[in-house]
């Protein structure tokens, strides 16, 4: 059964130095409070799993606090690179990163299967493709009824997930709408869920086969106001498109993105996350 | 009407598009020339975004592939999970576009990395949706503009297949779909060649050279037979993309902005 | 494109007798009046899939029209046995009955598969279990991370799958609500999905993640009001439990059932589902 | 005050309910006890029926697994791939409910045929989502009804694993869940036996006797040591669960004279 938390408490109890955690969202619901909030937290040589990197965690392997990445698409979506990702894989700054690298639709699977307890997934994938040749967690079966060759990739079982929501009920179950991605499969593929959310209600009032995450499967809860920006929550405010451009800037240099860390994230609190989004709602 | 080569590719792009097309649409040009087609040519298109949005039909281009506005204009919103297996695997997707860092002149593309994969010179964004995209879309349709940085004769590494070494290697890799059947770029419409596969220039735009064309391109350009000959963007053509455009700007300069 | 068609139409341009047909359904939303069709139509030698045979079934089985039986759940669901099963499985009457049968689990999963475009589907699956011994199609293989084994089973791939829906709007795109089953999964297996709905509105008017169905991915679509009964449409009408009740009774004697069968399938067309249903309207 | 068999089978099972179960729930015996539960010592129990309702709350007791009334209470309804993968093989499930045509004294279930599977003497309905249930929820409840066609010596067809042969036949399997922990019929508890497995009687209701109690079961019976001295159901117990019988048949009964 899930508790209401205030989320450095959630953070402080959940993740430890050296622990398995995925932040999901796709472009949508991003948990950048929590993230943000982890950074504060001192935890370090974390491994993370997300399929869309993102600044989410250009922040956070910009800080030094992740040893291995395992993603599938590290880009600024509809900007370009993620230029702290690149420097630690290119100049290892300011520490070394591994890297295991899927397609998105292997990671979507992968998170599926661990939310199913299977060991793996098979998908027709990375036909012709190198990645299969430079990562040996992507191998090949065949199929017992056709004689087929699929590929196979481990599940994804992180030790928490941590998810950004819209809505939660006083019971602690939890609405996600809109660009859902693999918000529902991370959550449920990890020993721990943690979740964000936008407002706590008296119920959800939601759509019978809506994407709704019982209390029971949850660890915790926290309400965060804005906790997905610069990223968005549908209903509640719209994506911050020039955060993301500025973001280009900040992230060039070294310098400017520890001072910026430092002013915006070190030296902050997750309420501040209800002032950013300000000018963002609908 | 004058126009910039960026414009006469997205036009050329969305001509390409039929009615009862299902398309895999990644951001920037390929975005730009679907929603263009499904306001001139081709009304009722299918658009899909990789989010999960299903028959979308955004009033202003989307800056991330998971804007707000894909969600909230589609038909229904499905998983990650969902979106990957059941629509691209599943066989439903008629053309998946694509775009490169590096493209070769069998279709195969990086957008991986630049140098070694373990010690790369740039390391790009990698695969996503692609690696999928290439191989279970029923056509890949790839947009990009000429350089000599891109069009390249060996790519450092094969994120996304098209046609191998060319040939048969396709097939006989068990890959059941056709692979890159138009390359679409800011100078010309580019498309395989039978039995070898080799992209070869069907079409000139307007006023463009050959030797202008060999300077964006590292390896020696095949032209078909016979050229057809291209029509350049109309007026109505131009107007629409441009309005479309200049939605986009208002729209997301005013979120920015408030 | 789908395309709205009589229901007679539809059934009679897409099976032909040895078609492999999956009518889905899981108690709610159960497509009686394509079934019904589909008997009046002469087609015979059917292989036929579903989850929970039900009455539906029992009645095609009883009228010597199957030829195979791919099934996880041959029960009248809160009643008991299908007799008309039993008498051909039993007996072979009125003629051999030849059957594959699977869990829930790998049967759901064969869905998904076929939807997929997979040649098969694994899941943890009949540990201890005889089916396995008893279905040479249930096969199993080994995890090449974990060195587990699982169960395989093939891919359903039906020629045509039919299901009942809710409302198509005007352009013919389908929402399923409530009870959903396998029926998108099955729709989006087969080669053809054809679907009966309750009506046709303007707009779906659902929520951004209901379950809908694009008009591109179905073949044709017919109006048949009540045509779930004696199962039921959410938001339309009740399931008919006395109907379920008293088939106990008419499927146990071969002569009350073909009695029965032509009085009430033969003799009938589709508009007949409405009347059925106007005491079950809420 | 006076009840039947099934009554104080019912109310036996109910007892065993904790509010933080998270219950597979079956048609029957099982959904009257999970129900009776959620009325009486345990309001917040989680209830799921496999056609997809999660945290569902009837007010009446469902005829079918698929009630609109089961969907309508609930929380959320998933689809049939979603709940036989992320809740039930997901490991979400504290207890499932099984039933039985035929039972063995480890536990092993058949619902699948009387007689030989390729010739059956009777064909049942087979065993829907019963072998997963019995593998993958932390725990199995077994309800029914004793009667020596039913409790026999040797099932016909291993539907649903129990304990296979007893002993650690279970865990040698690789099946990590505790597999069957409680057996309640309409006259006593059983429980495996430590190490052999082997499920023997707890609890005899009151005024059950050992030779009634033989004349059901078909194999020698075993007792535990120290027998628990079973409270009958109380007052309260027994009109919670009238009043929701009634009300199941009122509810239903008027649908279907209307």
């Amino acid at each position: 059964m899930t508790k209401f938390q205030p989320l450095s408490t959630a953070i402080n109890e959940n993740l430890e130095s050296g622990s398995f955690v995925a932040f999901e969202g796709f472009t949508h619901l991003i948990p950048y409070a929590a993230a943000h909030e982890t950074i504060r937290s001192g935890v370090k040589d974390l491994t993370l799993a997300r399929m869309t990197p993102d600044v989410i965690y250009d922040q956070m392997i910009g800080m030094g606090i992740v040893k291995k990445l395992i993603f599938s698409y590290a880009g600024n979506p509809g900007v370009g690179l993620l230029r702290r990702l690149r420097d630690a894989v290119e100049n290892d700054w300011p520490k070394p990163l591994e890297i295991e690298e899927h397609s998105h639709a292997a990671m979507a699977n992968s998170y599926e299967a661990g939310a199913s307890n299977l060991p793996m997934a098979i998908l027709r994938g990375y036909q012709g493709a190198d990645l299969i040749n430079v990562n040996p967690r992507i191998k090949t079966i065949e199929c017992p009824f056709s004689g087929e060759y699929l590929a196979a990739v481990p599940a994804l079982k992180p030790d928490v997930s941590i998810i950004h929501a819209q809505k939660a009920d006083i019971n602690g179950n939890v609405l996600v709408e809109g660009i859902i991605g693999v918000q529902k499969q991370a959550a449920l593929a990890a020993d721990k869920a943690l979740v964000t959310v936008e407002e706590v209600v008296l119920d959800l009032g939601s759509h019978p086969n809506a994407c709704v995450i019982p209390s029971w499967a949850i660890s915790s809860i926290s309400v965060v106001p804005g906790g997905a920006h610069p990223s968005y929550a549908q209903g509640y405010y719209e994506r911050d498109n020039s955060t993301y451009l500025e973001w280009d800037k900040i992230s060039s240099d070294r310098n400017a993105f520890s001072e910026w860390m430092q002013t915006n994230v070190l030296d902050q609190s997750p309420e501040i996350f209800a002032e950013r989004v300000k000018h963002l709602r609908e | 009407m004058t126009y910039s080569p960026y414009e006469i590719m997205v036009v050329s792009a969305a001509r390409f598009l039929k009615n009862d097309d299902v398309c895999f649409v990644g951001i920037g040009a390929p975005s730009a020339a679907c929603n263009l087609a499904k306001l001139t040519s081709a009304p009722n298109i299918t658009l899909i975004y990789e989010s999960g949005t299903i028959n979308t039909a955004p009033k202003v281009l989307p800056l991330s592939i998971g804007d707000g506005e894909l969600c909230s204009t589609a038909l229904t919103t499905v998983s990650g999970v969902e979106m990957f297996n059941y629509w691209l695997q599943g066989g439903r997707i008629t053309v998946g576009f694509l775009g490169a860092a590096q493209l070769d002149r069998f279709g195969n593309i990086n957008t991986t990395v630049i140098g070694n994969y373990n010690k790369p010179k740039v390391r790009l964004p990698g695969g996503g949706g692609a690696p999928e995209i290439a191989s279970h879309s029923k056509q890949v349709y790839i947009i990009m503009k000429q350089s000599p940085r891109s069009f390249v004769s060996k790519i450092d590494f094969f994120t996304s297949y098209g046609f191998g070494k060319g040939g048969s290697e396709r097939i006989d890799k068990g890959i059941t779909t056709k692979g890159p059947q138009l390359l679409i770029t800011d100078k010309a419409i580019w498309k395989p060649t039978p039995q070898s596969n080799e992209l070869q220039v069907v079409a000139l735009y307007p006023g463009v050279t050959r030797e202008e064309m060999q300077d964006t391109v590292g390896w020696p350009i095949k032209y078909a037979k016979n050229l057809e000959e291209y029509v350049p963007p109309s007026k109505h053509e131009l107007e629409v993309l441009r309005d479309l455009q200049e939605r986009t700007k208002l729209a997301h300069g005013k979120k920015e902005s408030n």
